[in-house]
């Protein structure tokens, strides 16, 4: 059985209820343990890097240190994208950067080996027993929904960092979608930034970001956007009231992978709470749930 | 044994009666219970003075280099060591196989440390086999003396060999008898090109000892003829073990003599050989 | 033994004419700077270089040898640098097991355009060579030398 | 003196400021070009010329998003983030901190110090109040509240004592005063 | 005792300046077998060359070291210099205290130091050297010219004109190469099929020329003036010698595939000519898309042909011919940039063409009989983005040189699209405009103000909105970003090397630079020579060219060929390994190792004691041996060694360093 130290992050705690749940009820159907980190803590983004080096490292650096201290066999998992580009990073550094593995250790006044990997749920899900497991946990295909996989610039970039081999047009997602019934659609803004970090300190700026991805998505035919970021799904579907007013579109329902998932392997909507999005999208996948396989 | 000296005694009279051989190489006896030297049979009686047992020790085949251009074949006795130094002539051009009559003799192993890495008792190349071949022991390890050496310091394998071509009196037995040092003429005797000082130093012998290793090296027998012959009891096959060991390490299993046509490690390439050097 | 020596090494580098010789002298058109302590011996081709040379080298007094050549591929008579890499990996091995300290032997592939390869080699080679002192293993301390101190 | 300063900064960043030629591919990319005052180019070519001041009073290193479009981009490999990172400290450092990124920062650290996490109606609550903008995203509370989507606190923290020696020595390098 | 006179050169300072040379000649007296040591300003100019022969004369030298610059520099010109001495011109030995010693070193003291451990060492080496004397061989008066473009065509023409046979090989099945592809060519605007078809006639009918189309070169042994170089004819199915082109059989053929020729916008048979033109101008069968070949039924083609030229049984076929000197001319492709630009879309848009696709688009023969519109939709585009440096300049995705015909074709694209379609947007993103050449800026002037837009800045990001193309990039002479929306884009791409270049580079031995193209023998000097003699160079194999410098490249490969191939015989090296017969024993090992078979086993009579026999020996072909002494290493007596290089002498120098 796969076991992960599991780093939730401060959003799974809160706004991303529905995410937390379904990623619960995935990772439970596909027997991978999650052993939630004891005592972790924020891991900065983003105004921690913004502040100074050492908190920017330091923070994400002593939920891993402590991962690794209770479990030292165990790769760490985060369904977050800032957060892993964090924790990432901060592993990232602490392997190849012996100033910044120095700052690392001397703040957070522990060791700091980096022995262990971080992951996302991108990477976890593209495992081919995974992948596997997924399809075969598949119990209802939602057939024919159109939707546009939307990784976020931190699952993929920066490449030295994540080791994501196509950063323009990734494709694990869309893959693991595939495996649902459900159509990835293409679109060419599977990677573009959606802003989340400056929508409290340049809220006007930024307001466009998550614009134009909605709008390409929707151009290219998408019924809904999936993610694998609880502050990009948050900041997707909270502004669309400026969308529609501004484009003239219609509202888009965003939800998680996991959610996708765990829809598609039986989940009612309310066990996985789908009515706290902002968007409904009961509508959508009820559609797909119906579509016979054409 | 007395049933297969009768075997040996009787097909080297065979041989010599009918003329077609000039002269056949086996053991005879010498003043030592214990010590056999090589036997010159030019008459079928001869044949009598032939002996086959536990000191039977000797590699016969270096010989042959003495008489390269023989009126009639010559006839050699050959174990599987033979035949692999009979082997390692021929793929050097030194001897043909039209000018030799060989004679198989599978081994039954000496009472010798050599003979216990002895991959093949039986001969690998002969005109005849006197009798049945038996398959070969599990040989004990093929590098005991590199492991051994390996296993030391880098300043205790310096300090090791020095000890031991300090003890070398460049007498070059250890050439002479080799069946892969065979040379028209051996670089240690040519002042011309001047690669080996002829000095008796520690700085000469050891250049001695890892030039003739490098010389050998790939095209080694393994039949341990030149520590036979050493009047100093050096353990030389440290030497030559070590390269056979890389080759092997770095291209999979090689070994030398076997046959007449395989290419020496250092006379072909691949394209894909390990690269260590940036 | 007491022979006077200086912290001073003496580096031979055997180069092939056509990859390595000339990356050094484009290290010099480029006015790159590399220790005096290494000397090169132009050979055609690195596969010229018998093992010989490096053992002469080591006996007479050099505290370091290098072999270069063109890079596996690139010899300019297609196949000699693939018996070099044959031939020098066996060398460089036995001499390791000989005690002569792998830092003193280098056998590196240099390209003709590879002036700053060539530069850090020499650099490299000379740092590793200094650190390990004069070379006393295989050497033949001439009468003269030794004199000089009795 | 200011090109020293910028060197060393550079160096730093583990960019060469010179490895740039100005083709513009990181701006033309870059989501949050439109807003910048400096756009991502710019500041590589101020660092070109010498000219710190202009980056370090410039917008553009509080309005990157860190989403490394640019550097994924350049022919070159130039990290333009990390040229920004450092940028930002050295800016922090004078006192040069955008207004409403310094608020929010300040209320995002105390956040961290008094819970280990980040409580994000807190921080989107303590912050509107301090920059006097009460109803930014606030059309979304009721919804966050009916859904049960903001808890009044998060989890107990376990172990803010070492949060807080974190938070106090990483002050140590640069950055945080 | 040698005489050898030590010359030290001063380079004007560039020795001097770190080396103090004074000392360096004094300490060279002191050394044995020196009779003279001498140094000079320049010893390269003509006074250093005649002070050097006077004391030659006087002295009476037998041997010659000078301390100057690299060897590679100036060698030849001092042994050069010694034919007419009494010093044999390989009694000669340079020590390079330039390149190898001032140069690189800074500290005045240790860099004399230096040069003189070096110079002792060249005189340790040249107390050996003795005299040589250089041999000749035959050479084969008929070159290969491997690629059919245009550099191939005109190298071969040239040589052809010259009076000696040629072979043109190409591995398509018809010569032409991309220049037959273009449409019109910059800066004049002349039609390339205009001034690119008549050359390929010329090349098919010249009585001294032989084409070898569909041809590839599988082996080569020898060297300059003696390559025997094996060639496959690949299987064409059709028998040319019958054939009259009729072309009934294309039009019969019921297979459609994506046309090479147009880069896939158009479809063709299975039986084809690559294009109308095409010399030969016979067609040859696809055996990938035959369904004769593929599927074993069909045979239309058989059925319809008047002359029964079909042959299904074809097979390739490999034959050997000698020729004295090879031409590369081998071309480049361009960069797939589908692989690498993910942000342009990865090539998911068809609307977005390479520049050699915008070629076949704009041509008046090409899928569109000229007319410039989307693959997509056959609309005319109202808004055309022109992006260049597309793999170019791009060290981290593409290539960091520059492609260096793409600025002029991007701005003849530009002009194509404002000449058909008056009042099309036409935008070109640049990074640098570079025009060098005649004509060119005057070109790219014009088409500036024919109404292109040029955009200073490389695109970022390419994407479909709707039947848009959008363009985000950055204006950075505005500073402020830009969005074209397009309705077409071309990427003018990198030039990279063809296809199979590094098989061929290895099969002559030819060395290649960093990004693959072949390497000439010097930059500036030797620009259409590689290292290995008799091996020349035409066109964009030696690096990215337009077709002027392409032209002229060739032209100057042919007249190095028609030199060489005018000589009936060449002067070969005499720096070649030489047997000591009594020392060798046969065995083989250098045998193995040569990799010009140079060296064979020859039986030679010898005596043991009174009987005479026969015993194999080394023996090395003069003609063959190149003087790179693998034999030498390989040879554990010594009985193999080479002449120049001799283990003696590089032992010598061993141990002159070690002093």
């Amino acid at each position: 059985m796969r076991k992960y130290s599991y780093f939730p992050g401060c959003s799974m705690e809160s706004t991303a209820k529905p995410y937390r749940l379904a990623t619960e009820y995935v990772m439970g159907k596909l027997g991978i343990g999650l052993v939630e980190i004891e005592d972790w803590n924020c891991c900065g983004a983003t105004s921690g890097h913004t502040l100074s080096e050492a908190l920017g490292l330091a923070l994400p650096a002593r939920s891993l240190a402590l991962a690794e201290k209770r479990n030292p066999e165990l790769d760490i998992l985060t369904g977050c994208a800032s957060c892993y580009a964090r924790l990432r990073l901060a592993m990232y550094k602490a392997r190849t950067d012996e100033r910044a593995k120095y700052i690392i250790e001397k703040t957070i006044d522990m060791p700091y080996a980096a022995a262990r990997e971080v992951y996302n749920f991108l990477d976890v899900f593209s495992l081919p027993d995974v992948r596997e497991g997924i399809a075969e946990r598949v119990v209802r295909k939602l057939t024919g929904l159109k939707a546009a996989c939307y990784y976020g610039c931190l699952n993929v970039r920066p490449a030295e960092v994540t080791g994501a081999p196509d950063r323009e047009n990734p494709t694990s997602m869309d893959e693991i979608v595939a495996l649902t019934g459900a159509e990835p659609v293409d679109w060419a803004f599977k990677a573009e930034c959606c802003g989340a970090a400056h929508q409290n300190d340049a809220a006007s700026a930024s307001r466009a970001l998550p614009h134009r991805i909605l709008r390409d998505a929707q151009s290219n035919g998408a019924e809904a956007i999936v993610t694998a970021c609880p502050m990009c799904n948050l900041n997707l579907e909270m502004r669309q009231d400026g969308y529609v007013n501004r484009t003239g579109m219609d509202r888009i329902p965003v939800f998680s992978l996991s959610e996708l998932l765990a829809v598609a392997m039986g989940a009612s909507a309310k066990r996985i709470a789908l009515e706290a999005h902002y968007v409904p999208s009961a509508a959508v996948l009820a559609r797909a749930l119906r579509r016979k396989d054409a | 044994m007395n049933d297969n000296l009768a075997k040996m005694r009787e097909a080297a009279k065979r041989a010599l009666e009918s003329g077609d051989v000039g002269y056949v190489i086996g053991w005879g006896a010498t003043k030592f219970p214990d010590k056999t030297s090589p036997l010159f049979m030019r008459k079928p009686e001869d044949a009598e003075r032939l002996v086959w047992n536990e000191y039977a020790i000797p590699g016969i085949a270096k010989y042959l280099l003495d008489d390269l251009y023989p009126d009639k074949p010559i006839g050699v006795f050959v174990r599987g060591c033979d035949s692999r130094a009979i082997n390692r002539m021929m793929k050097d051009n030194r001897i043909k196989r039209e000018n030799l009559r060989l004679l198989g003799i599978p081994c039954d192993g000496k009472d010798d440390e050599r003979c216990t890495i002895c991959r093949n008792r039986n001969p690998l190349v002969y005109d005849e086999l006197l009798w049945d071949e038996a398959p070969t022991p599990e040989p004990k390890d093929r590098y005991f003396r590199a492991n051994a050496v390996e296993a030391m310091s880098a300043d205790g394998r310096y300090a090791y060999w020095s000890e031991v071509f300090d003890q070398c009196i460049r007498c070059y037995a250890c050439r002479n008898i080799c069946p892969a040092c065979n040379c028209k003429e051996c670089y240690v005797d040519m002042t011309a090109t001047g690669f080996q000082g002829k000095q008796h130093s520690r700085s000469d012998n050891l250049i001695f000892g890892v030039t003739r290793a490098f010389h050998v090296g790939d095209r080694c027998i393994e039949c341990g003829e030149c520590e036979r012959v050493c009047p100093m009891g050096l353990p030389i096959m440290g030497q030559t073990q070590k390269i056979l060991k890389d080759i092997n390490e770095l291209v999979g299993d090689y070994e030398s003599g076997v046959d007449a046509e395989s290419e020496n490690y250092l006379g072909v390439f691949d394209l894909d050989d390990k690269d260590e050097f940036m | 033994m007491s022979v006077k020596e200086t912290n001073d090494p003496k580096i031979i580098a055997f180069c092939c004419n056509w990859c390595t010789y000339t990356g050094a002298d484009l290290a010099g058109l480029n006015r790159s700077h590399y220790p005096e302590n290494v000397h090169i011996v132009r050979v055609p081709c690195s596969g010229r270089v018998n093992p010989q040379f490096i053992l002469r080298a080591f006996r007479n007094g050099c505290d370091g040898v290098m072999v270069c050549g063109c890079h596996p591929g690139d010899c300019h008579y297609s196949t000699g640098n693939y018996f070099t890499r044959r031939r020098f990996t066996l060398m460089k091995r036995l001499l390791e097991y000989n005690g002569i300290d792998p830092g003193r032997f280098h056998a590196r592939w240099i390209s003709g355009s590879e002036a700053g390869k060539f530069r850090d080699t020499a650099e490299e080679v000379t740092a590793m060579v200094r650190k390990l002192g004069p070379n006393t293993r295989y050497r033949e301390y001439a009468r003269r030398e030794m004199s000089a101190d009795e | 003196m200011e090109n020293e300063r910028l060197n060393q900064l550079m160096e730093r960043a583990g960019v060469r400021q010179y490895d740039c030629y100005q083709c513009g591919k990181c701006s033309g990319g870059c989501p949050m070009a439109h807003v910048m005052d400096l756009k991502p180019r710019g500041v590589m070519r101020c660092a070109q010329i010498g000219s710190l001041r202009r980056i370090l009073e410039s917008n553009t290193i509080w309005l990157c998003t860190g989403c490394h479009t640019c550097a994924e981009r350049c022919p070159h490999d130039v990290d333009i983030p990390a040229v920004i990172e450092e940028m930002r400290y050295e800016a922090a450092a004078e006192g040069l901190t955008r207004r409403d990124s310094k608020v929010l920062n300040e209320v995002f650290l105390a956040n961290i110090r008094m819970f280990g996490k980040n409580h994000e109606m807190l921080l989107a609550g303590l912050y509107n109040m301090l920059t006097l903008k009460p109803l930014q995203d606030m059309a979304s509370l009721p919804h966050m509240y009916k859904n049960k989507l903001l808890k009044l606190l998060p989890k107990e923290p376990k172990n803010l004592t070492e949060i807080e020696a974190l938070v106090k020595r990483a002050e140590k390098w640069r950055g945080l005063k | 005792m040698s005489k050898i006179g030590v010359f030290v050169c001063h380079c004007g300072t560039n020795i001097a300046n770190t080396v103090d040379v004074e000392r360096a000649v004094a300490s060279a007296r002191e050394l044995p077998g020196v009779a003279f040591a001498s140094e000079y300003k320049y010893m390269c100019s003509e006074p250093g060359q005649q002070m050097i022969k006077d004391a030659i004369e006087e002295y009476g030298l037998d041997r010659v070291v000078i301390a100057s610059c690299s060897p590679r520099m100036h060698e030849t010109t001092f042994r050069k210099m010694l034919k007419d001495t009494k010093v044999n011109p390989y009694m000669l030995e340079i020590a390079n205290i330039r390149e190898q010693c001032s140069w690189v070193h800074t500290d005045k003291a240790k860099a004399t130091e230096k040069a003189i451990r070096l110079i002792r060492m060249s005189v340790a080496k040249a107390a050996r050297d003795e005299p040589l004397f250089a041999s000749s061989i035959p050479i084969e008066k008929r070159a290969l010219v491997i690629g059919g473009g245009i550099a191939g065509i005109q190298a071969a023409l040239d040589i052809a004109d010259a009076g000696h046979e040629v072979a043109l090989l190409e591995r398509e099945p018809s010569i032409g190469g991309k220049m037959a592809m273009l449409d019109k060519t910059f800066p004049t605007l002349d039609c390339s099929a205009c001034i690119s078809t008549p050359k390929m006639v010329d090349a098919g009918a010249h009585p001294n020329i032989k084409l070898l189309t569909s041809c590839e070169v599988v082996k080569t042994e020898g060297y300059i003036g003696n390559f025997q170089v094996t060639i496959r004819r690949n299987a064409r199915y059709v028998n040319h010698d019958i054939c009259t082109g009729c072309g009934l059989c294309e039009t019969k053929c019921p297979v459609k595939t994506d046309s090479e020729f147009n880069h896939g916008l158009s479809k063709r048979p299975a039986i084809y000519k690559l294009f109308p033109q095409a010399v030969p101008s016979k067609p040859v069968i696809d055996k990938n898309s035959c369904l004769k070949l593929t599927k074993g039924k069909c045979g239309v083609c058989e059925k319809v042909c008047p002359l029964g030229c079909i042959d299904y049984a074809d097979e390739d076929r490999e034959f050997t011919e000698t020729f004295g000197a090879i031409v590369f001319a081998t071309g480049y492709e361009l960069i797939d940039w589908t692989a690498l630009y993910g942000e342009y879309g990865g090539g998911r848009y068809p609307d977005m063409l390479t520049g050699l696709q915008f070629e076949r688009l704009v041509n008046a023969s090409g899928p569109t009989e000229g007319h410039i519109v989307r693959p997509s939709d056959g609309k005319e585009p109202k808004t055309v983005a022109i992006v260049k440096c597309v793999g170019s300049r791009d060290p981290k995705k593409g290539k960091s040189y520059c492609s260096r015909a793409c600025c002029m074709y991007a701005a003849k694209h530009a002009h194509q699209i404002l000449d058909k379609l008056p009042g099309t947007r036409v935008f070109i993103f640049y990074i640098d405009v570079r025009t060098p050449g005649k004509g060119y800026e005057e070109f790219y002037d014009q088409t500036r103000k024919d109404g292109a837009i040029y955009v200073r800045g490389r695109i970022s990001k390419i994407y479909k909105d709707g039947d848009k193309l959008v363009c985000n990039g950055e204006d950075t002479l505005l500073g402020k970003q830009v969005k074209v929306m397009a309705d077409m884009v071309v990427l003018e791409t990198a030039m990279t090397p063809s296809s199979g270049i590094e098989e061929l580079a290895t099969m002559f031995g030819v060395a290649r630079d960093v990004n693959d193209w072949i390497q000439e023998a010097h930059p500036k000097l030797r620009p259409v020579e590689t290292q290995v003699g008799g091996v020349f160079l035409a066109g964009t194999c030696q690096g990215p060219r337009d077709i002027p410098d392409t032209v002229a490249h060739a032209s100057a490969a042919a007249a190095k060929v028609v030199s060489l191939l005018n000589k009936s015989e060449m002067e070969t090296s005499p720096m070649i390994s030489v047997v000591r017969r009594e020392h060798c024993c046969g065995c083989g090992a250098c045998e193995k190792i040569c990799p010009y078979t140079a060296i064979t086993l020859e039986e030679i009579d010898d005596r043991v004691g009174a009987k005479r026999v026969k015993r194999p020996i080394a023996s090395v072909n003069s003609g063959l041996c190149q003087g790179c002494g693998a034999c030498t290493a390989a040879c554990r007596t010594g009985a193999i060694d080479l002449l120049g290089f001799r283990n003696a002498q590089i032992l010598e120098e061993v141990d002159a360093l070690c002093l």
